[in-house]
């Protein structure tokens, strides 16, 4: 096991890196100058050629990635080019809303969604199946940032039950709750969706395996054989799906934020992309990179660590 | 094929998924023909309407006819969709393939590729490249054919693996055939089917990260109609009114639906086994 | 014959399927004396697994009892509700699978699951430990302590098959069955597990049905000897009467067929020419009639009844009335 | 007669730890020997049948005769030349010589392909000029005993014994000189087994190639082979004619796999052997005779040094101290 866990952190950490250094091949590689692009089309020539200096892009190349992985490596990631702080400084001021949003959309979906799958999976091709696998594909399809804006539409503009834009006065949690209804509800909504299909289809197939049989021969309850025997088997496949599933939370949290006008990485990048931050965006989407890397490792060692196959053995 | 057809009809919900699948592409197909309105042509005193005989789905803040709109929203949808996903399952396949067949340091080097790639969250890697080139409909096709790759390149390598290990294919190698014959004639033709499926379910998920960035501006450029743009100018009037949204929303749910219940079906029947990669 | 344990009249189970209906199982007869050994042999198709699962009514949902009794220590099991069925599973009756790689539960301890089915004990943990502990030390497994807190893979199949007799005999049944136990095992290991049924039976002095498609084992093992072919009983009786004195032509041609039998030399082995019969749509008449080497007139339009070869010897066959 | 196959104390070995596992853990080893100095010889027209239980290394060995398993050490002849020293292009050409019949019938089969297109692939994959697929498939489909109907079917659409035919046609189609059987009868019902043992009986009559068949099951190749080669834990523990090892075994273990098949009569139940636990793994294999962990018969002596493989008379060698 400790083994597994040395190579698989280590794994993380060199596609962390491979993945920044793409980031910054990316910025060079492709046409356009970003001096060009933070200042506009209207920059004189002097004007550019100062940001640039500032931005390090008279480099050569070389050097230039070798600065940029060493400051990465102190922390660093950059000024600002519009208030002149640093970027690590705006992006971890913005992190805890993100994580927050996604950390209960994935509670919100496991509680209602888990239970959804496994009634439906042990009541199959009955009514409810039927109906919770209908409402269930129709969840999972509809893009997040359309039910933000129907949720936005009918909850906060029509009936005004949840405040519409921002999250809540800093120091009023119940303020703060309530501003995370509508976000939490837009993002988690597929997850039910799609939460419940996974343990249905786990479920059954786990269903089948002959051990069930076993246990149902030596005359265990049917509770039992259902939540001691199968559930185990069958919840495992949802950790490494949430974990995988990071990157689709990000995203959505990005349009979710945007909607309802939430602080966040998201709306952080967002707006940089519309003043053309430059830092700013490849900072927070650096973060928002390690982040997603750090949750499917995570994901891969809890998933090896809750199967005793591989616990022992890895 | 037909048989195949038959039996997806057979059921309300692959049935429902066809009839969906089909209204939309024949709609798109069709925009040109059917939409009453030039989707671009202004007509200020007109707007803001709700729907009525003359505006199905009424008019946007520049008097648009949004039925108009939306049904060349589906083309412009369909038609990165398609490319996007046309694309990535090519360069997915040979990708996978080699991965899956190849001596490991080459499957690994591959492995390393796709995991780095998709270690971006699609939408931000999408924002940061916009912020690099601006936003145009080709950068969007581009974005989501690199964030796609790794998605079909790994299926691909996982199905290649899992059949190389059938003692069919070591059949062949002991009777002496080359690698390329192998691949070509008894590995692709096992996995082309599982891999439309996926790709038909896949169709959905791109079209809705098109609406996403167009929703973000990131997408088309104004004024072509896009759904996301639509949904972009519902949301700038949502306390005006609620008619963009809808217009925009309703044909982007529907497709989605329809291609995911089609998908469904077709994978019920075709390989049971997929189920598990859900 | 001592008293029966188990008695099987006319047990006929079907299986809805797609082109109708697959009369999998048709009147069985089948009797378990206290006691003894009974083995059932046959092909693939033949309906061991189907009788089994009718034993222990764990039927697949498309499948359902068509008619006949099933009688154990003197109830019809047919007629026991779900909750009194679930009684007697694990206690009275156990069974032991085919593939013990895959009928143990993977994510569960050896330990957990040995205690879990003695839920029905009022003892304390400890006394539930102690007594797995018995019983693996009794089934050969060396270091019991030590090894109950492991999983099942890491386990051979040769010890988790013991591990599944230890479970199956745990609450001392009196009616054990054990599903081609050692089919999955490689030849040295199933003569240890046969060796230890043998033991188990005369110590703990339950009955066994045993299933398996290996003649020589039957002859070894077991007391009595039923034959099944294609979803019937076409003959039974004590294993020396069925092996030395074959009445059914099935299973003339079947010990015949045994490679193991077959002591002198030759390049050309007897077989059974044909395949099983559709049993979706069954002729009138004697179901082995397409494969028989000695086809009579009634054999293709009447069903052979069953008859006495001699006392406690049956078969089912035209060729006894004629 | 004239050696058609020549294996000297061929190794097979296998890798279980990358070179970064074997950095972190140096107390178990990183490769083991699946098969380890194995030699056997087949004649020309001859049937030798390799017997061993899983995890003998049988199938290994047969795949390393194919050249799909690459060898560690020793040689492996066939018709004079050393297969492990060719090309990639001649390695192609030397499997023309060889049907190989796999353990997994209908999985050996290529599901999309038909029956017809399946057994004349090894004349396409070899680029035979001048054939005609149609007249090959008949003759091919005749010659196994099936009917032409069998040639337009899918392999999911046959059963058992028929996926067997179909597995020698294919093993057929080139006019090899030798063919490797892997447990030609696995999963076949009792009343079928005898078909295709009487079908290679009968190929091997008429056409005059040389087999190797692979099993566990000792009764399998009572009457089909001329010699047999016991193995455990991947090396040959015993060799000699079919005759001889049948009315004589020397070696426990192969009196152990005798006495694991009785005879169907119950009151000819001679003592079954049991044998004390279970395979070693070959990754740590026992000191001495690696088969003194089991034996009924062990003594001392046998724990310490490995006994030699000699021979016990003209035809038949083993490696045991005290043979029976």
């Amino acid at each position: 096991m400790l083994l597994y866990i040395v190579k698989r952190t280590a794994l993380g950490v060199v596609i962390v890196l491979l993945a920044v250094a793409l980031l910054f091949c990316m910025i060079h590689l492709i046409p356009g100058d970003p001096a060009r692009i933070i200042l506009g089309p209207r920059a004189t020539p002097e004007l550019i050629a100062a940001m640039s200096v500032r931005l390090g892009l008279d480099l050569p190349f070389p050097v230039q990635i070798a600065r940029f992985f060493a400051n990465l490596l102190r922390g660093d990631l950059g000024m600002d080019v519009i208030t002149n702080r640093p970027v690590v400084e705006i992006v971890l001021g913005q992190l805890p809303y993100t994580l927050w949003l996604i950390f209960l959309s994935i509670v919100f979906a496991g509680l209602i969604g888990i239970p959804l799958g496994c009634y439906s999976a042990l009541h199959r091709n009955t009514l409810f199946d039927r109906i919770s696998g209908f409402v269930s594909v129709s969840f999972i399809t509809t893009p997040s940032f359309v039910v933000a804006l129907y949720a936005l539409l009918i909850f906060a503009v029509a009936l005004k039950w949840f405040p519409a834009v921002g999250a809540g006065d800093k120091g009023d949690l119940l303020d703060q709750a309530v501003h995370l209804v509508l976000p939490v509800f837009s993002i988690g909504l597929a997850w039910v969706g799609y939460l419940a299909r996974l343990v249905r289809a786990s479920m059954l197939e786990v269903m089948q395996e002959s051990h069930i049989r076993t246990a149902r021969a030596f005359g265990l309850s049917e509770r039992r054989v259902i939540y001691h025997y199968a559930l185990k088997l069958a919840i495992l496949p949802t950790v490494s799906v949430i974990g995988v599933g990071m990157g689709f939370l990000l995203s959505s949290a990005l349009l979710t934020e945007i909607v309802f006008a939430r602080p966040g990485i998201g709306k952080l990048i967002y707006d940089s992309v519309i003043t053309r931050n430059y830092p700013v965006v490849m900072g927070s989407v650096l973060v928002s990179t390690i982040l997603f890397v750090f949750s499917t490792t995570m994901s891969d060692l809890i998933n090896a660590w809750l199967d005793p196959r591989t616990r022992k053995t890895l | 094929m037909i048989a195949i057809l038959r039996r997806v009809i057979k059921e309300p919900t692959g049935l429902f998924g066809l009839l969906l699948v089909t209204l939309i592409v024949v709609s798109a197909l069709l925009a040109g023909v059917v939409a009453p309105y030039d989707p671009i042509a202004l007509n200020i005193p007109d707007r803001l309407q709700s729907p009525s005989q003359a505006h199905l789905l009424g008019t946007d803040q520049l008097g648009r006819d949004l039925f108009s709109r939306v049904l060349h929203g589906g083309r412009v949808a369909l038609g990165v969709a398609l490319t996007a996903i046309g694309v990535a399952l090519a360069v997915g396949i040979v990708l996978g393939m080699l991965a899956g067949f190849g001596p490991r340091w080459l499957d690994k080097a591959i492995l390393l590729l796709f995991d780095t790639i998709r270690s971006f969250p699609t939408v931000m890697f999408a924002l940061a490249t916009v912020a690099l080139v601006g936003p145009s409909l080709q950068t969007v096709i581009a974005v989501i054919i690199v964030t796609t790759i790794p998605t079909y390149g790994r299926v691909v390598r996982t199905q290649t693996l899992s059949i190389k290990s059938n003692e069919f294919i070591k059949a062949e190698q002991v009777m002496g055939a080359k690698t390329t014959r192998i691949l070509g004639l008894h590995i692709l033709p096992n996995i082309v089917g599982p891999l439309m499926i996926l790709a038909s379910m896949d169709i959905p998920t791109v079209i809705a990260l098109e609406a996403g960035l167009s929703f973000l501006g990131m997408g088309v450029k104004p004024p072509t109609p896009s759904w996301g743009s639509i949904l972009n100018d519902g949301f700038s009037l949502i306390r005006v009114t609620p008619w963009p949204i809808i217009a925009g929303s309703v044909p982007l749910i529907l497709i989605t639906l329809g291609f995911t219940y089609l998908g469904e079906s077709l994978r019920d029947f075709i390989d049971p086994k997929l189920r598990k990669s859900f | 014959m001592t008293e029966p344990l188990l008695t099987i009249r006319n047990l006929s189970v079907d299986y809805r399927i797609d082109t109708g209906r697959l009369q999998a199982l048709r009147q069985i007869n089948i009797d378990v004396p206290k006691g003894s050994i009974v083995g059932v042999v046959g092909e693939s198709g033949c309906g061991k697994s189907t009788l089994i699962s009718s034993i222990i009514r764990l039927l697949p949902h498309n499948a359902s009892v068509s008619n006949g009794t099933i009688e154990f220590e003197g109830a019809n099991l047919l007629d026991l509700s779900e909750n009194e069925m679930r009684t007697m599973r694990g206690t009275r009756i156990s069974i032991v699978f085919q593939d013990p790689m895959t009928s143990l539960n993977p994510v569960l301890s050896i330990e957990q699951q040995m205690t879990h089915i003695q839920y029905r004990d009022q003892r304390s943990t400890s006394d539930k430990l102690n007594k797995s502990l018995a019983m693996l030390e009794s089934v050969g497994i060396a270091d019991p302590r030590k090894r109950i807190t492991q999983y099942p893979h890491e386990y051979s199949g040769g010890m988790l098959q013991r591990i599944s007799i230890a479970m199956a005999l745990q609450a001392q049944p009196s009616l054990l069955i054990a599903d081609e136990p050692t089919t999955a095992l490689d030849a040295t290991l199933e003569v240890q597990i046969i060796h230890l049924l043998k033991d188990i039976q005369a110590e703990f002095g339950c009955s066994i049905l045993f299933i398996s498609h290996h003649l020589g084992v039957i002859a070894e093992l077991c007391d009595y000897v039923v034959v099944m072919y294609a979803g019937e009983v076409v003959e039974q009786g004590t294993v020396r009467d069925v092996f030395h004195n074959p009445a059914h032509p099935y299973t003339q041609k079947l010990l015949e067929c045994d490679p193991a039998g077959i002591q002198t030399k030759t390049r050309i082995l007897p077989v059974i020419p044909g395949e099983i019969p559709d049993l979706v749509n069954l002729s009138g008449g004697c179901i082995f009639s397409s494969r028989c080497h000695c086809v009579l007139p009634d054999c293709e339009t009447h069903i052979p009844q069953r008859r006495e070869v001699t006392s406690g010897h049956s078969a089912n066959c035209h060729l006894l009335s004629a | 007669m004239t050696d058609i196959l020549q294996l000297k104390n061929v190794c097979v070995r296998f890798r279980i730890k990358s070179a970064m596992g074997a950095l972190f853990d140096r107390t178990s080893p990183a490769s083991f020997d699946a098969v380890r100095d194995a030699s056997i010889t087949l004649e020309e027209g001859q049937t030798l049948a390799l017997v061993g239980e899983s995890g003998a290394g049988k199938s290994t060995l047969a795949l390393a005769i194919t050249g799909l398993e690459r060898i560690a050490e020793g040689s492996i002849q066939f018709e004079g030349r050393e297969i492990s020293q060719m090309q990639a292009n001649e390695i192609r050409e030397y499997r023309r010589g060889i049907g190989y019949m796999w353990q997994n019938a209908i999985g050996s089969l290529s599901p999309r392909m038909t029956v017809r297109s399946l057994i004349t692939e090894p004349a396409r994959i070899h680029r035979v000029p001048n054939v005609n697929t149609r007249e090959l498939s008949s003759k091919l489909l005749d010659l196994v005993g099936l009917s032409e109907e069998f040639g337009d079917r899918y392999p999911h659409q046959l059963s058992g014994g028929q996926a067997r035919r179909v597995g020698v046609a294919r093993a057929l189609a080139l006019n090899p000189r030798l063919i490797v059987a892997d447990e030609p009868t696995a999963g076949l019902d009792v009343s079928v087994q005898g078909e295709i043992l009487n079908l290679l009986n009968q190929l091997q009559d008429e056409l005059k190639i040389s087999m190797l068949v692979i099993t566990h099951n000792l009764n399998v190749v009572r009457h089909t082979s001329d010699k047999i080669a016991i193995m455990y834990l991947g090396r040959i523990v015993e060799q000699g004619d079919t005759a001889e090892i049948f009315s004589r075994p020397r070696h426990p273990y192969t009196l152990a796999l005798l006495s694991a098949s009785p005879s169907p009569d119950p009151d000819m139940q001679a003592d079954r052997i049991e044998l004390k636990g279970e395979i070693p793994s070959p990754i740590n294999r026992p000191s001495g005779c690696e088969f003194h962990t089991r034996c009924p018969f062990v003594k001392e002596t046998c724990s310490e040094s490995p006994p030699p493989f000699e021979a016990v008379s003209e035809s038949q060698a083993l490696s045991c101290y005290f043979p029976r």
